[in-house]
């Protein structure tokens, strides 16, 4: 019985650190966001050299074949420095979706791409995951989608996008097919990308191999182990942000973090987000695993994560003061990042409802 | 208990109505971002005649001149509301150095200044915190060094709203560096166009500069222009506060939000199911629908006990953290109910009220920062509202 | 235009709050709860002679003929010293009942009894309130009841009792009918008494003048009102003891009430409950004065006091340490009241629901 | 990350399995409500001869002598708890004696106390708390003076569960009154049948004697039977502390009330609609289920940390904060759930599980405030786990 990270996970999570340290400091995240950059290519290419596009590929089509726990360590690294990269969708969702629901040669066009980084995949999926929204919601016919779908993740430059439609099939869009047109969102996140797909007859193909039920349930499960990884990052590099903060700041002749008041507020962030550490651990790991329990523990890891973020992106900015309203220590940066996680793949209060129903408590949507 | 306001008042009513129906056209539609416009400055002008802004202040400093009347004011609130027109103007100046002046200025200063501050002729921006000053105000750094008849200003301020567009500043600066913390300090006034001053934008969360740093290098400003006397800076100062925090918590500004989120939970929907009809949110809805309630009819209780010149004790002191909370709350309903739709923000496509509620989510954190924290807002409730002991002077190191 | 108390509501207030510290002490309300005493004969013979038995009674019965502003503000005192007494259903609800739908001779023959305290009135209307549970419910038939009610108040030495039936009308029993059995509910609340009563053919007088179904959404809402009140005073004792507490104890060399971690859960106590006040206020007025608004005012008084109540009664405990825990001082007869009116006539979930249904926001039950 | 025990500790749980099938018929029916009944005494002493109890302690003081083995120990508990078999006995001098007189105690006194401990012969009460010495545990005030080879002690202690059928208690004496406060204290072990010892059963607000107050008048006591020295007594007791605050906050208690307020929610009804049916409780009930879920997997972190004997910092501080609140909030759902039938309490009729959510609702307050308050638990999480500065000692007045 070993419920914790193995020496090679912990090499990862640190080489990934170091790396991020270096590539993805404030000042090239504040750029990113400042220009719209649609990611930060450089960034990008170092996790590149670390192999992080191909981690969940599988080897036989030049990937590392790694678990979701390992992708789940890179992802709370991502959000500890909201690096602006398309790990989500590109390395993690898609990857599942066309290793998982790919005929032979799906796999064979595009594992090998992704895993080298040469190509990026989006995945709109928003309307499954989420609830649809304004109507949105696409339609397969002979071949052919039509519709829309807000909210597709990585897909601003994506060559090929993993598609969900309204009857629960996926699809591979080329994101340079005729017929789909990309409109740009705006969140309060600029470090990451949101899109609006529209389908006008547009060609894709479908991915039906295997069991896609189960498949396209994987990749949403995966896609919330991630979202609650990057929150707990996040969190923690704002709760030591703030203790950090605290301990310079003076206010009354004393740095402010001798102040119970003070103290007690940092206190009751770590002891609110440590706990969800283990619980994205395990939601990983049974993804990995465990796939009975799979489901409802990633529902869990990403309802209780986004709770527990919102309060601590909320209160480390408090302890900051106005320092961390304003611009200036780009804090906002990490309290945006956590926001936007919160509503991606369902928010929490639809999260749980689904965790209700998987247990037979509640009548499923 | 009445909530009734009888027939004086409702005689008071109907002038403001006439008023209103009679003179609706000339509101301004302009406003001007920082400094008023040409039709705001001439509304100011026709709601000072009449009695409807600065209605309290003597005649001979450009006001009105009326008997101070709280409920006459709530109604000329209530009626400009439900017309949906403008009130009159509501800067820094008006709000903060005017009733400052009124108090502590020499007749010279309230001649010079309160008219033109009044009519929007001049206006202020605030000179308080600094970046290394801000729950601990008293321990403010910027410099007043004397030389002949003037003071030489050097030191810096932040959090300075319309510091790019003011004309004046009312400033707190150390005089007396010998004093103990709270007894150094004078409250000076002196144009922003004097040499040496620098304003920057600052940003804040929102990526909007709805503040300013101020850089004073060298500032040459007469003596003379203190309020109230050499080291009396905190005393002015903490009378001039009041007002301000007076303002932040508004119990009406939350029931509007409230209005607007059940609209909105009645027109949005997800899967085609008004979010209106989803059990948890519609819960949390009423939970905050009980809390604007109280903080509104609380409100009510605040007011009546003003009118009465009645001190309302901890009543009065709850207001500031309990609003801006509130605020804060309405909005993540607000964002979480709107799913992803509740983040987008800037100038996106679906955005819902111009992003506002994010917007509000992020500007309400800073209030309940700004202003006084919610920390120091619970030692005040506790010490001067509960009677509880102030915290110990630690021992020197 | 005036929200406050009148200076003879003040003086009532003062009167009340004067008589119980004398005749309601800890000691008293420890004697009557450690004896399980239906109530203290002797606290509620004081308000008698205050006149509070007949304060909602009209006047042409022998009552005072006030408002329900002042009811609550007893009830706010009540709860304040914990008192023993049988006001909620004998001095308010009953009152009401009979008021508003009994006929001229069923006025007669109670209104004045009550308020001149010679006769004690329960109310059984806890499945009509707050829902029932173990299928408890009382039909009506040829001038019988049958069946059982729940939670009954103020019904254990009670000469006449008002039962809500299923179908929404209300029935006046005599205490020593045939047919009624009383088996004595024990609560966390030793100083007041829950009974429940079952009905084999019992004889009943229906209540029946005017619109039965108004009066029966009055009553409820009179008693939600009361139980608000209730907590408010009960709370703010809790407060006022913890701030005196602090005060005298010493830890570290200094009396706990100077640790800010101390202060600031005092200032959130009184911050949270204060405006609770003002709701409290604003219910009975809107009672008294405003009908329109009444059932949703009363709705929401109950569940936001019950709600805050809660963080209150173990705030205030906890400020107090281990001695809150013991019966040494004991608080905890204000954390158990506290307890109980959070669960009569409708829990916080239960009361918010009927909220949101009377706005047209939600499908009644 | 692996689940699974592997192949040695399966066969180790096959071992206990075997155990369980061959023995259970001697497992205690009654076990003694202070002090163990003979049946417990008796399956205590088959638990230490198989290992399953007092399984590290060694062989000479009445052990059964292995090396420690944290995987062991829980499948030990994992198959008791799954056969519903009582373990072996778990009291103050087992749980925090028996450690102290290991790492600090004289071959004398191992000898002659763990072996009558472990056995249930001897039954022990601690002496920590004084009136007013709660989270300031260092200002005890309860004094032994000298008195030829003997100390004489008067005082008062409190929360002394079992005084009342003790033996023996370990209590915290102040010997030196001229040192610095927390070098004056000694840990002293003496009988509870000397005399001038009076024992108060204390209620609490659950309506129970759960603990004791316990008097000293001139209670003479041998110097000899200190532990660790005059003046070791903080350093003696922050050793055991830490065996206590270890038990509090266990989310396997929370596992198993989570079950327990599903099964509730399933089968009772109001209007004749399950509870589990109302969206509102049933939200409540998923945000708890993550919650316990998340501090399980805590626990297993810990559990893997600690077997492989590495520090587990800032994860280990939190566990009696959140784990006590946590409990407390499912009791406070199951009571919400329950409405009027829920604040039910005692001998009632429609009473559910014996009352016990009450029960529990208002004990576990007791444990948030017990064994170092909430406050006190921030305080350790900010300064040890996240580094903080201790707050400044206040400048003498």
């Amino acid at each position: 019985m070993e419920f914790g990270l193995s020496e090679d996970q912990k090499l990862l999570q640190e080489s990934i650190r170091g790396t991020l340290e270096k590539v993805s400091p404030l000042e090239r995240v504040r750029k990113a966001a400042e220009a719209r950059e649609d990611f930060a290519e450089d960034v990008w290419a170092a996790l590149k050299d670390l192999g992080v596009p191909g981690m969940l590929v599988p080897e036989e089509h030049g990937g590392m074949g790694m678990a979701l726990l390992d992708a789940a360590l890179v992802a709370e690294m991502l959000g500890r420095y909201v690096a602006p990269v398309p790990f989500i969708a590109t390395a993690v969702m898609a990857p599942i979706a066309i290793a998982g629901a790919g005929s032979k040669a799906q796999q064979e066009a595009w594992l090998p791409k992704l895993a080298s980084g040469e190509a990026i995949a989006g995945v709109a999926i928003a309307e499954a995951a989420s609830g649809a929204r304004e109507g949105a919601g696409v339609t397969a016919s002979g071949g052919k989608l039509s519709g829309k779908s807000l909210f597709a993740l990585d897909a601003a430059k994506a060559d090929v996008i993993v598609v969900a439609d309204k009857a629960g099939g996926l699809y591979l869009v080329r994101g340079d097919t005729r017929g789909l047109t990309k409109v740009a969102l705006t969140s309060i996140d600029l470090t990451r990308t949101l899109t609006e797909l529209q389908f006008d007859n547009v060609d894709a193909e479908a991915l039906s191999t295997g069991d896609s039920d189960a498949t396209r349930r994987r990749v949403v499960d995966a896609g919330r182990v991630m979202l609650a990884a990057d929150t707990l990052g996040a969190g923690w590099a704002m709760i030591d942000k703030a203790v950090e903060y605290a301990g310079e700041r003076k206010q009354f002749g004393r740095v402010i973090a001798s102040f119970q008041a003070v103290k007690h507020l940092c206190a009751e962030m770590a002891a609110e987000l440590e706990p969800c550490r283990s619980l994205v651990w395990y939601a990983a790991h049974a993804f990995d695993a465990m796939p009975e329990e799979a489901s409802l523990m990633a529902a869990h890891a990403k309802a209780h994560t986004a709770e527990t973020g919102r309060f601590v992106a909320r209160t480390a900015t408090e302890v900051h003061g106005g320092m961390g309203f304003t611009d200036l220590l780009g804090l906002h940066y990490w309290f945006k990042r956590i926001g936007l996680d919160r509503q991606l793949l369902g928010s929490p209060e639809r999260v749980r409802h689904e965790a209700a129903a998987m247990q037979g408590w509640a009548a499923a949507d | 208990m009445d909530l009734a306001y009888g027939p004086d008042y409702e005689a008071f009513r109907t002038q403001v109505r006439d008023f209103i129906a009679k003179n609706r056209d000339k509101a301004p539609k302009r406003f001007g971002v920082s400094r008023p416009s040409e039709e705001s400055i001439a509304w100011q002008k026709l709601l000072i005649e009449h009695g409807l802004t600065a209605r309290t202040i003597p005649k001979e400093y450009g006001g009105y001149g009326a008997e101070p009347d709280i409920l006459k004011s709530r109604i000329i609130a209530e009626e400009f509301t439900a017309a949906k027109l403008p009130m009159g103007l509501a800067n820094q100046g008006i709000s903060m150095l005017v009733p400052t002046l009124l108090e502590l200025g020499t007749e010279e200063q309230k001649k010079k200044w309160i008219e033109p501050t009044l009519k929007g002729e001049v206006v202020w921006c605030q000179g308080y915190s600094e970046p290394g000053s801000g729950s601990d105000l008293a321990s403010l750094q910027t410099k007043a060094r004397e030389d002949g008849d003037d003071f030489i200003i050097n030191g810096q301020k932040i959090w300075t709203s319309t510091a790019h567009a003011a004309d004046m500043i009312f400033c707190l600066v150390r005089t007396e560096p010998e004093a103990k913390k709270h007894e150094g300090i004078s409250y000076l006034i002196f144009s922003m166009k004097t040499p040496g001053i620098e304003v920057r934008p600052l940003t804040t969360m929102t990526g909007h500069a709805e503040f300013n740093e101020v850089f004073f290098t060298d500032v040459r400003v007469p003596q003379k222009d203190i309020v109230a006397g050499r080291g009396q800076g905190w005393f002015v100062a903490n009378a001039t506060l009041k007002h301000e925090r007076g303002m932040l918590g508004d119990p009406n500004q939350a029931g509007t939000r409230l209005k607007e989120i059940v609209d909105l939970m009645h027109e949005e929907t997800v899967d085609g199911t008004r979010l209106i009809d989803h059990p948890v949110y519609r819960d949390r809805l009423m939970q905050l629908q009980a809390r604007v309630f109280a903080m509104q009819f609380h409100g009510l209780r605040l007011l009546t006990a003003a009118s009465k010149g009645e001190d309302p004790g901890i009543a009065r002191l709850i207001v500031k953290l309990q609003g801006c909370e509130l605020n804060h709350q309405l909005a993540a309903l607000a964002i979480d109910a709107l799913g992803e739709i509740g983040v987008l923000y800037g100038d996106s496509p679906h955005l819902r009220a111009h992003g506002s509620w994010q917007h509000r989510y992020m500007f309400d954190l800073g209030l309940i920062i700004g202003g006084g924290t919610a920390q120091i807002q619970k030692n005040i409730i506790s010490e001067r509202g509960l009677g509880m002991p102030r915290e110990p002077k630690p021992a020197k190191a």
